[in-house]
């Protein structure tokens, strides 16, 4: 019954290139359309506390990694074969161009299945997507760091990238807070940003315990501690939500304006390129709108805080 | 076989019943195209409806059925001190099941009217968590199988396994059923929990709610609907104590 | 676009030869609600007298031939050396879709817009979209459609081919090669002034025929004033977060995606869900923090998304006024309500008289 | 004879369904006791039902069983249609029929492969012999999944059906469904005759105690749903007078009752079917009887095993003919619409393991007024009691060791495929 002079045709309709084959990355430019992933051996797995862990991964195929540069503050989204996905900030520097490093805390079903890899393992990332912290705009003005416990995760990217740039810079302080002194992480690298980088890092944590020897108390207590010149001030402040209210009303308090203070937002994301509609906030998407905010648009977002 | 660099190993798992029909234990012999695939990731060291070999050295303990006799709560108190996980395993187990319909009667009213005469023993059933605590729970009646599997192969994979916390509508919808509330008919689905892929509704017959309570349901709207809809709010109580998976919510809503 | 007319006994001859050739879709009736009102589907159909012509509006909409309920993504297969591969297909096979409604083809075009623009384009969808044939057919709105209010009962895109009902025939625009091309092999004609008076006549008498309006304009700036209001816990109150309305809806897109094992360990696959801003989990995070924990959160976010619109899609409405939603919730929320007391609200609270006293 | 003392106590005996203990003691060579001990935990599914709305009820009986669920709502709504005067279109009938047919097939090859086989080749269970005799479990489960598949088709799943309904069914099987079951069925014939050869190689104890075999026949065809009740002894009864077939009474020992006819216990199932409609059946299956040396009356319990076999025969190709006849019906007229009413009936079915009864008593809003089911292994239960006896007695005669005789009288209760926790709903 079939009458062949009114079927579809399949290649006709088909013409789209890449509806029959997917694109070919290593022609494209640095952003990648599709699900699949870059592989990446695990190549290094370091534990910082408890429940966070430094993963070092390297892009297997080198073309790839040529392909694959990122900027500060950007994140991708992590594929542990078998689990599933989560979006994840890079915590490596920009000019690293070997290794890909993540601070990753054991959270959910995705992070615990990557807290049993062994090294070696392989998995896949795909990115990196969102937007990032204005690093250039920066320049020739003092920066003001603040991190609140995980929050350090996306901030090591631009503490490298001042360190890789340290003359375009003023003065670069970094305030760094924790519950207890067992979960500040990267603790080890505290010398070296302080006499390499010249970066005047502060601690301080809620409750001390009896090796404690330096602040106690909320994050905001430390930016009493130091003098800010808010006219020449940009501010980047990462962690839980409550803290960066805190400390951004403080440093909108003493005059810094909203548009010089970034944030970086967190939210349950499946997809990474605006569709999954998971990450939104107010009408912006956190994947691609985000995850760096200027403190003026949080504000105006519906939900932010 | 090896994945991300450790070594999955199978689990040894034992499989007992209570008060129960069976079905459930039943399912894990079902889907006989991927049986076996199933029996190579477990290691069945306890599980009287299928094997006469019995080993108490088992991790995981699924238990089926509820409780209604004090020798039970013996024997599920032994299982739960050996077993290092204890799924509690259908409706019956997670819930009482259909068991619990003899609850709102006095049990020697029970007895006298089965057993004219002849002294049995008998409590009210009660599920496996009000005992013994209960690490998972896989509702439904009978379970379904491909949960099953999904369950077994998280716990091959070291992950724990999830449930949907949305209702069974979702997946009635993308079923392209037709509401059975469009028919006259008065369906849990809008407060039962999702994961049996809206078996009930997709053959056209309402959803009794074998799967428990959805998170955050709105039982409140759910009875109003009910009756703007013009149904019989009798036919919804009947279907809500079916299982007895709505206790806590009948129980507000009568005190 | 070009505009033939055909008659309606030879319509029936293409569209049959047409529905015998491919794998095709149409309206059906597939039952009768509890009134005895007939309930339409588009089910697979093999000859045109299967399909019901003379169709209102089908419960579901035609989201799930673009946009299935579920799809895989992708497919790793693990090797024995803990190695894998991924593997990623988007061939999709040809499709005909007949019968649908202006606003139906409305919405495959803002679903175009936000899977197709932007800086990552769905190929998944791309290739769905591309190998599907639509043929349209304009309708008499039913009492509580209001496609009309959001602009959305004509169509000039998105289409093949596209019929209007002028009485005896036909009025066509072709709008693909294809469309035409299998038309040739009918007896058409161009379209006599007369013809043209019919199809004004038509388009006049549809647009008259709408019971139901909505004022959308400004909208957008009330949901954000309005972000707050106590409306929403009103009508969140009611909502059973069952994402019916978010199923039947023509373009609702939003999803999540799971990953699961195969069954004997060799590979896994990824797939996405038809997910919907009402469901109980949608805005939670690891570790349990819920976004938004009411049920008004969740509702007030389907309503902002549609009426507000999201920056991926330039902000731009994306409900289409089919009133799907409001017909198949069964908690009684529709739009039209949820709107009209929003608009209430505003204006009330002109006069400084809101009725909402607890309002902050 | 040698002076023999032994006791063997068997607790919850392994692969049969539900909980059930054999105690058997000899002392001084004598069989002292020889008992078949139900020890099942009760449902009291009879007090359950009272007051349930007639549209429920299938939905709850159908939980008695696990593994005869379909039977079990079968019954209820027979039970129930017959009470209330509802007659189930034509269509609905056939579909019924097919779900009866998945479900015996599904139970059938459960046992013969599952809880049967391993006794045959001295195993624990089947998995050892998914490495021994691969192609037999392969063409066990082949068999199974033909039987779920017909189920899931009519019903809506393999256990506890979805769409049975009173007045019809809720939903046919789609025309695509139809075309893979008959696809299925004509492949699987070659896994049917597999399992045959196979059961030919195995060899069937040699025991005989003579009883009555009850079941159910309908003149035309092999019976499943509804007839006459009849027995090996002659005894023909309308299917309201269930009561007169069973005499049930309890005993001290057992959570279950026992039933009796014309003798001191009777039997139910696959050979009691045979028994007493033998030519009923396919030629197929009668073929297939033949070349086992199956002929009615055949009062070795063992050949139940045998009986079910053939069974299977009958049922591939009486499914194949109920599919073909659905293919071209038009599966339009499903369901009767009816009004609830007074009334009283019985329903019976043969359920895998036997004649199944559900008396049902429902009052002017169709709700259950009274209930009463009377399960296959119920009636079977005395007769197992009775058989132990005998069978210890024979080993005992033929010098045969406790292991021996152990051994024996598990596979004697497990070939009646017993599913206790139905018995003592
Ligand atoms: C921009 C951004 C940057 C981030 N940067 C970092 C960072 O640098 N370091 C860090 O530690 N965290 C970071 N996070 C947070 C991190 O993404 C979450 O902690 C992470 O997503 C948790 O994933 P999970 O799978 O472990 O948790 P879960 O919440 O358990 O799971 C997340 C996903 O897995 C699915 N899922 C859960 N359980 C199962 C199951 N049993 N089976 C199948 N699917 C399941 C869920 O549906 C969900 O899709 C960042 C988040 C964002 C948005
Ligand atoms: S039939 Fe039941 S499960 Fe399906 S949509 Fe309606 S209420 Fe929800
Ligand atoms: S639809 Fe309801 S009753 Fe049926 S299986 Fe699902 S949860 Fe259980
Ligand atoms: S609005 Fe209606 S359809 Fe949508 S989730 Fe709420 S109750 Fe369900």
């Amino acid at each position: 019954m079939q009458d062949g002079r009114f079927t579809l045709p399949e290649q006709d309709l088909n013409r789209e290139p890449f509806a029959h084959r997917p694109p070919d990355f290593r022609q494209k430019s640095e952003v990648m359309i599709t699900d699949r992933g870059y592989k990446c051996r695990i190549t290094n797995i370091v534990p910082l506390s408890v429940h966070e862990r430094l993963f070092q991964l390297r892009i297997v195929d080198p073309a790839e990694r040529e392909l694959f540069r990122f900027r500060p503050g950007q994140f991708l989204m992590l594929e542990v074969p078998g689990y599933g996905e989560a979006p994840i900030s890079i915590s490596s520097s920009t000019s690293n161009r070997e290794f890909i490093e993540l601070c990753i805390r054991q959270a959910g079903h995705v992070t615990s299945a990557l807290f049993e890899a062994q090294p070696g393992a392989l998995v896949s990332i795909r990115g990196p997507f969102g937007t990032s912290f204005p690093m250039e705009s920066m320049q020739g003005g003092d920066v003001l760091l603040v991190a609140g416990g995980l929050g350090i995760a996306p901030l090591r990217a631009p503490l490298y990238w001042i360190n890789d740039h340290r003359d375009h810079y003023r003065d670069v302080r970094f305030l760094y807070g924790a519950k207890q002194p067992s979960e500040l992480l990267f603790t080890y690298q505290f010398d070296e940003w302080k006499t390499v980088s010249h970066i005047d890092l502060h601690a301080i944590v809620e409750r001390p315990d009896e090796n404690w020897k330096g602040r106690t108390g909320m994050i905001t207590a430390l930016l009493d501690d130091i003098a800010i010149d808010p006219e020449n001030t940009w501010a980047i402040v990462c962690g839980p939500p409550l803290m960066f209210k805190f400390a951004c009303s403080h440093l909108d308090g003493i005059g810094i304006p909203m548009n010089r203070m970034f944030v970086s937002l967190e939210r349950r994301m499946h997809c990474g390129m605006g569709k999954c509609c998971r990450c939104m906030v107010g009408s912006t998407f956190t994947c691609l709108d985000g995850p760096v905010f200027d403190y003026w648009s949080v504000i105006n977002l519906k939900e932010a805080i | 076989m090896k994945h991300l660099g450790f070594e999955r190993s199978k689990v040894r798992v034992g499989s007992f019943d209570f008060t129960c029909c069976e079905g459930c234990q039943l399912q894990l012999a079902n889907k006989e195209s991927t049986l076996p695939e199933f029996l190579a990731l477990v290691d069945i060291r306890n599980f009287r409806e299928i094997s006469s070999e019995r080993h108490d050295d088992y991790d995981i303990a699924l238990v089926e059925g509820s409780i209604t006799r004090s020798d039970e709560v013996e024997r599920l108190r032994k299982i739960r001190a050996t077993a290092k996980v204890l799924v509690a395993y259908g409706t019956c187990a997670c819930f009482g099941g259909v068991n619990s319909l003899k609850n709102r009667l006095p049990q020697e009213e029970v007895v006298r009217e089965v057993y004219d005469g002849k002294k049995v023993e008998t409590m009210p059933s009660t599920r496996i968590a009000d005992i013994v605590k209960v690490d998972f729970s896989i509702p439904g009646c009978p379970v379904s199988k491909e949960e099953v599997e999904r369950v077994v192969v998280s716990l091959v994979n070291r992950s724990l396994p999830t449930l949907p916390r949305y209702p069974v509508c979702v997946e009635c919808k993308q079923r392209l059923n037709t509401c059975l509330f469009d028919l006259g008919e008065v369906c849990l689905g809008p407060i039962t929990r999702a994961g049996c892929d809206a078996v009930c509704p997709s053959g056209k017959s309402a959803c009794l709610g074998c799967r428990g309570p959805a998170d955050d349901l709105n039982f409140r709207s759910f009875t109003d609907l009910v009756r703007d809809n013009g149904l019989s709010t009798e036919e919804m109580l009947e279907k809500l104590r079916f299982y007895n998976g709505f206790a806590d919510q009948l129980g507000h809503e009568e005190s | 676009m070009i505009y033939k007319v055909i008659s309606k006994s030879e319509f029936t001859a293409f569209i049959d030869a047409i529905v015998k050739a491919n794998n095709a879709y149409g309206p059906r009736r597939v039952d009768s609600d509890r009134n005895g009102e007939p309930i339409y589907k588009f089910m697979p159909v093999a000859s045109a007298d299967e399909i019901a012509f003379d169709y209102t509006a089908t419960h579901f909409s035609a989201k799930q031939f673009f946009l299935p309920f579920r799809e895989e993504l992708s497919h790793f297969s693990f090797d024995e050396q803990d190695n894998w591969e991924q593997h990623i297909r988007y061939e999709a096979p040809p499709t005909l879709l007949f019968g649908l409604r202006p606003c139906d083809i409305s919405a495959v075009n803002i679903l175009d817009d936000v899977m197709l623009r932007g800086p990552y384009p769905s190929p998944y969808y791309l290739a769905r979209r591309r190998n599907t044939f639509i043929i349209g057919m304009d309708h008499l709105p039913l009492p509580d459609c209001f496609c009309k209010s959001m602009n959305r009962h004509t169509v000039s895109h998105g289409f093949n081919l596209f019929c209007s009902d002028i009485g005896d025939s036909y009025y066509l625009s072709i709008n693909s090669s294809k469309a035409f091309t299998f038309l040739k092999e009918f007896e058409l004609r161009n379209p006599t002034p007369e013809d043209d008076c019919l199809l004004i006549e038509r388009r006049k008498l549809i647009k008259q025929s709408f019971l139901t309006n909505i004022e959308v304009t400004g909208l957008p700036l009330f949901l954000d004033i309005e972000f707050d209001s106590p409306i929403w816990e009103k009508w969140g109150d009611k909502c059973l977060n069952c994402g019916t309305c978010a199923m039947v809806c023509p373009t609702c897109y939003c999803y999540s995606v799971e990953e699961n094992f195969d069954i004997d360990l060799k590979g896994s696959s990824r797939h996405n869900r038809l997910y919907s801003c009402n469901l109980v989990d949608f805005a939670e995070v690891a570790g349990g923090h819920n976004f938004r924990p009411r049920n008004g959160d969740r509702l007030k976010y389907r309503y902002y998304h549609h009426y507000r619109g999201f920056s991926a899609n330039d902000n731009q409405q994306i409900c289409v006024g089919c009133n799907r939603c409001g017909r198949a919730c069964l908690a009684g929320i529709n739009p039209k309500d949820v709107i009209n007391d929003l608009r209430l609200e505003r204006e009330t609270c002109k006069t400084g008289d809101s009725p909402s006293p607890n309002r902050t | 004879m040698k002076k023999v003392d032994f006791d063997i106590d068997l607790h919850h005996l392994s692969r049969v369904e539900g909980h059930g203990n054999i105690h058997i003691s000899v002392r001084d060579g004598q069989l002292r006791e020889a008992q078949w001990a139900v020890v099942e935990t009760p449902r009291f599914f009879e007090a359950m039902l009272k007051g349930m709305g007639a549209e429920r009820v299938p939905f709850l009986t159908s939980r008695i069983c696990g593994i005869c669920s379909i039977s079990h709502s079968l019954a209820s709504i027979r039970a129930l249609e017959r009470a209330m005067g509802i007659e189930p279109p034509e269509e609905a009938r056939l579909i019924r029929s097919l779900a009866m047919h998945g479900e015996t097939l599904q139970s059938h090859a459960l046992h013969l492969f599952f809880l049967a086989a391993p006794d045959f080749l001295g195993v624990p269970s089947v998995v050892p012999l998914m490495q021994s005799h691969p192609d037999i479990v392969k063409a066990g489960l082949q068999l199974k999944e033909l039987g779920n598949e017909l189920s899931i088709a009519t019903t809506g799943r393999a256990t506890h059906p979805v769409s049975l309904a009173l007045g019809g069914v809720t939903r046919p099987p789609s025309k695509a469904q139809l075309l893979r079951l008959k696809a299925l069925i004509a492949e699987r014939r070659a896994a049917l005759a597999l399992a045959t050869d196979f059961f030919g190689t195995l060899e069937i104890p040699q025991f005989v105690r003579e009883t009555e075999f009850i079941s159910l026949r309908d003149s035309v065809s092999y019976p499943y749903i509804g007839g006459d009740l009849v027995s090996t002894d002659g005894v023909v009864k309308e299917e309201n007078d269930y009561l007169q077939m069973t005499n049930e009474y309890l005993n001290d020992f057992s959570t279950t009752k026992f039933t009796r006819l014309s003798r001191e216990s009777s039997a139910a199932g696959a050979l009691a079917r045979f028994n007493n409609n033998a030519d009923l059946l396919h030629p197929n299956a009668r073929a297939a009887a033949s070349a086992f040396g199956l002929e009615p009356v055949c009062h070795n319990p063992f050949m139940n095993n045998v009986a079910q076999l053939v069974e299977c025969h009958h049922i591939v190709e009486d499914a194949a003919r109920l599919v073909d006849r659905l293919l071209d019906a038009g599966l339009t007229d499903l369901r009767a619409s009816w009004k609830p009413r007074a009334g009283a009936a019985t329903g019976a079915v043969e359920a895998p393991r036997g004649i199944l009864y559900h008396h049902m008593e429902t009052d002017e809003k169709g709700k259950v007024v009274k209930a009463d089911c009377i399960i296959p292994t119920t009636q079977n239960n005395a007769n197992i009691h009775f058989d132990l006896r005998a069978l210890a007695g024979q080993a005992l005669a033929e010098g045969r060791s406790e292991q021996e005789t152990e051994l024996l009288c598990v596979k004697l209760v497990r070939s009646y495929d017993p599913c206790i926790s139905c018995s003592v709903h």
